[in-house]
């Protein structure tokens, strides 16, 4: 196994997939001869030419509508939306269509879609460019909305996402790009849907993903020193979600505090809260905590922005409520 | 064109007009519910396009599709059904009037967002492209689809990629009510296709002739590599938008000078004149019709629900 | 007071208030001289004109981004989405632009615009026409969020979204059109963002809104047979949302059930439930239990849809389960 | 025109072009967060539209609005302070650099979604036509943001409604590293136009003079009711796209040949070659804008941040 960026991870999941299936191909703002803004894809073009990692106009819709309809004809695209800002300009493509048309023709209609698209704050990149909207995307039956923490997970799960005859949108976070990990080789897949345990622990259950992964281990390690051990559910996938490992966890630690970057109403810990509630009440034995983003557009001054944005203090500070 | 071909082309505008006669009936009397547009005064539109397409092109509308799934090749049978919203139709119930679709035909449905469409069809034509297949596209719209964004996205993508598309625009004067010259900066609607540098024509889509002619040179010429083009049909819906419209926004002078120009009229009297069929023979396609249809309700009515587990099927294909 | 539907009640709030404010034009597909899909602005046409009741290509960025534009200059457009599903058309304009133009560039821009848009399913339109997804849009902070549940509050929540400086997606639901009450005569309003209590009970508390504050009184009713007494607390308001009377109503029966039509999954139970369990964790004597939407894109055929969708019998069942 | 016009237009395109320098810096020393689209080249577009503009007129542009910004009358001062996150920058520092704006001068930003805000134009132009104000809104974007679905929408309502609006394309051959013709179905973006019947056309965007003689024209014609008009200006962004473009997609070759058509040189060429400055003078506006720009960072690094309670203000204007 080789010490990898989330950026590797990605690129390389993508890279073999294209190797393996000629029906793989991307496409997106910017994938190809720039070589992908987050130089994910850089190298591609000239590799797999210009049919296969295809530059598009600036027309989200059509980017998502497109790949659908080539997905309808048995190809497997992987649309790029450079980020998931970016989506709301698809919106109706991604959870009208995408979302529906297996469904609603009665399974006539298959699409191997898989949407990528980065999200996140803390870059200085204002409040239309800095989201995290995950939830709304999750809300959607018929979407499968996954979130990588890890470049393993990150490789695997694009994998299994490429895969997938399901349309798949897979969430990348920006500032997880350089995020190290080890990661295997080859044909690793991690599947969809399924939440895994990322670190043991017996006082309290952080349940958590993508790049709040990262903060709630640093809060872990943190209260390790003072003795206080700290599970850490990783959903890594939104929808569907797997609620299996978070309770198994819940009902040995009976305390959780759910850690997510975007904004906390209508958000991913509510529902995880409430799905805790509901299916483990009786083990409760505090109130679940919530750390997300204060409920702000994000501003560009860096200052306020890191105020917004959950803190490895935020969590640990959650943590002691808890226990 | 043989005999058979042009009475074929006659039962299937018959055909239409009678579905839609009896979808309409069926609608009032509570068995069809949500939306239901009818396509009565535009059969020659699709029947004239689809009948020279191969069977490797794809079809792909909006959700006044009723015509387009027949004269892609689905029964009335499975079309009625899928009105009355039983498991023997199209879409096993789930879709209803406006998601009709048989992916095996190639026709790709019935789309119901305005517009949302045109991004798929593009999608079509490049995975046909990719493929190194020899099929060509079609994409049928509404006037009123042309003014959405999703239509300009579609268009420009299709001409910058080369795409194997025809775009057919179904000018039929109205988006709901409103007249096209209140909601689009061009009236002729195919002028919008030099913004995009692209090949347009018209035609009259009263003369179901007509349209095959224009169609299969378009075909034609897109299968050889031309890359997109663009079909201005001129056409008119003798209904309202969907049942229950107002009509508050023409005036009755105006549809009867159009229901003049019904296209089964016009298809009849071209047939008689130019003898290739005679009363008799036309009445016969009529009867056929008829029967076919009667069957069609027949055997929606007598069709079963989905059962109750359907509810949770095709979410996904896998899990 | 006189008894009239909810279409006349939103009639007569916008009618009043373009009598009353030559600022105020209303916006959207065949708002004019259809007079409105849903017959809401019949008579508008004929009496305002037509620069004050402008009918609009089919184009729902343009409709959300030129009332957004025109509310900048200081005008009160009112844009109409014929249906919310036509929203995801628009959602860029809703949520980047709407929700944030007045924070991110520091309070200078205001934008006191409406925008009307009728969501809900049972009416059998198929996945893409039915949805209730009013969740997702209150997600976002900077827009104000309301869907009334009856004709007095639509009438009196209406004026004050007119009258509000900032941008308000007002919810009506197409089924409760015809639903008929009292509703004040002339200026009525009724503040935005505040949750109410539309039945006293001292069971259990039911949290709900819009048209399922119709199905909950019917249930309420029926339990009400047996002796069971159940307080109703109507949000209105999604965001802000006013958890206020939520809290002290459940502080009094400590059992509650959320009524919602959409998808459970991230949706408004979820954070109500949440939010019940963070504020009031003492008071719970029982798991919180949410009605929703089953997760499905909602099918045409009418058995499978109304399967699908919260039905009386669903929120009686959940009362006697939190009892 | 005046001297001293003549001499402002100058400065201000000095100003810019000495802004952009600096805040590169600032950019690579930390200071500048988030990303920064320099305007370097396209100076004399915005510099000589919006010379002619009156007060009444509305300016909006995209996320490359540093030199739009200056144009409108913004001081350096609050320009600078805004890219360092100050709260005495025009957005309280809140905006960045993708979201300058000053409503008090008609400037109505700098916006970071692509073509997003020509809705919001088209918009503002409806405000004065309803208010029956006899003002202009200019909407500049580029030449990528010409095929997304937001273009289409807001330049046929406009042309539907008639609206008051110069529509500006800065066509500098790129939208980020994607070349016109790989992008849009035509390279001439102009055309684009023809699809809302509207009247379009070029001009050389490096020649500051030719920009504004145009631009005043259009703006007359505008303002006496010719409704919505079309301008291409030809142009070249001599900078990335923005901090960090690996510039993989041009060459050095012609990027030297654009660097050669500089629009300040150009402009200060004109000046001299038509006596109209000499070269003293115009070294006395170029030290004029230097201090002005130094000035400005002193200002903007002294500047205290916004407080810790601004997080929470401006969400609504009510509660
Ligand atoms: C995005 C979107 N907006 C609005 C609607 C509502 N709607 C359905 S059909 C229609 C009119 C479409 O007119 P046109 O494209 O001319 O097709 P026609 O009905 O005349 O066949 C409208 C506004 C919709 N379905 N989707
Ligand atoms: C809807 C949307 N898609 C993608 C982006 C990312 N993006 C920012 S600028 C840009 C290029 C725009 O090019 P152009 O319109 O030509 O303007 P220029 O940068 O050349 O001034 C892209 C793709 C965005 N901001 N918004
Ligand atoms: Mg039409
Ligand atoms: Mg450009």
């Amino acid at each position: 196994m080789a010490r990898i960026t989330m950026r590797e991870a990605i690129s390389q999941a993508l890279w073999e997939e294209m190797e393996r299936d000629p029906s793989v191909f991307i496409m997106g703002e910017e994938v190809g001869v720039w070589g992908g803004t987050y130089a994910v894809t850089k190298g591609f073009y000239d590799h797999f030419g210009p049919e296969r990692v295809r530059d598009t106009p600036i027309a989200e819709a059509v980017i998502v509508g497109a790949a659908i309809g080539a997905a309808l004809t048995g190809l497997r695209p992987v649309a790029e939306l450079m980020t998931i800002n970016f989506a709301f300009s698809a919106m109706d493509h991604i959870v009208n269509q995408a979302a529906k048309l297996h469904y609603m023709f009665g399974g006539q209609m298959i699409l191997p879609l898989v949407i990528r698209a980065v999200g996140g704050g803390g870059r200085q990149l204002g409040a239309t460019h800095s989201q995290t909207p995950d939830a709304i995307f999750a809300h959607f039956p018929g979407l499968k909305v996954v979130a990588p923490g890890t470049p393993a997970d990150a490789k695997g799960m694009l994998k299994a996402a490429i895969r997938s005859q399901d349309p798949v949108l897979f969430i990348e976070h920006a500032t997880l790009y350089q995020t190290r990990g080890e990661v295997p080789e080859g044909d690793y897949i991690v599947p969809l849907g399924k939440s895994t345990i990322q670190r043991e622990g017996r006082h309290v259950t952080i349940v958590t993903y993508s790049k709040m992964l990262e903060i709630s281990t640093k809060a872990a390690d943190q209260l390790a020193k003072e003795g206080i051990e700290v599970e850490i559910v990783d959903l890594r996938s939104l929808r569907p979600l797997d609620m299996g490992p978070v309770l198994e966890s819940f009902k040995k630690t009976n305390r959780a505090v759910i850690v997510e970057e975007g904004w906390k109403s209508y958000g991913v810990g509510a529902e995880v809260a409430s799905r805790i509630y509901e299916e483990a009440f009786d083990y409760v034995d505090a109130p679940i905590k919530r750390v997300a983003q204060a409920e702000v557009p994000l501003p560009y001054n860096r200052t306020l922005e890191q105020m917004a944005l959950p803190q490895v203090d935020d969590v640990i500070k959650a943590v002691k409520e808890v226990l | 064109m043989e005999k058979r071909d042009y009475l074929d082309l006659y039962h299937q505008m018959v055909v239409i007009r009678r579905l839609e006669e009896r979808s309409a009936e069926l609608y009032q009397q509570g068995k069809i519910g949500g939306f239901l547009h009818l396509y009565i005064g535009q059969e020659a539109v699709s029947t004239g396009l689809i009948s020279v397409r191969r069977p490797e092109d794809r079809i792909i509308t909006a959700y006044r599709d009723h015509g387009v799934a027949i004269n892609c090749g689905l029964s009335a049978r499975e079309v009625m059904a899928e009105l009355l919203g039983k498991v023997t139709g199209c879409s096993r119930g789930k879709g209803g009037s406006m998601h009709l679709a048989d992916v095996k035909k190639n026709f790709w449905g019935g789309h119901a967002i305005v517009g949302a469409h045109l991004p798929i069809a593009a999608g079509l034509a490049l995975g046909d492209a990719y493929q190194g297949n020899k099929a060509v596209t079609v994409c049928m719209f509404g006037d009123g689809a042309t003014n959405i964004g999703y239509f300009h996205e579609a268009l420009n993508l299709s001409k910058v990629w080369n795409l194997p598309v025809l775009w057919v625009c179904e000018n039929n004067q109205y988006g709901m009510g409103t007249a096209v010259e209140r909601a689009s900066a061009v009236s002729e609607i195919r002028r919008k296709a030099d913004g995009y540098g692209m090949k347009s024509e018209a035609v009259d889509g009263m003369d179901v002739m007509k349209v095959r002619e224009v169609s299969a040179r378009l075909y034609d010429e897109i299968r050889n590599g031309s890359g997109p083009q663009f079909l201005e049909v001129i056409t008119y819906r003798f209904r309202g938008h969907s049942m229950g419209d107002p009509e508050r926004y023409r005036s009755s002078e105006e549809v009867k000078t159009w229901l003049e120009n019904d296209p089964i009229g016009i298809y009849h009297r071209y047939l008689l004149e130019n003898k290739i069929a005679s009363e008799e023979e036309l009445q016969e396609q009529i009867r056929l019709a008829e029967e076919e249809v009667n069957d069609a309700v027949t055997f929606a009515e007598a069709s079963p629900e989905p059962p109750a587990e359907e509810l949770f099927k095709h979410i996904y294909v896998e899990g």
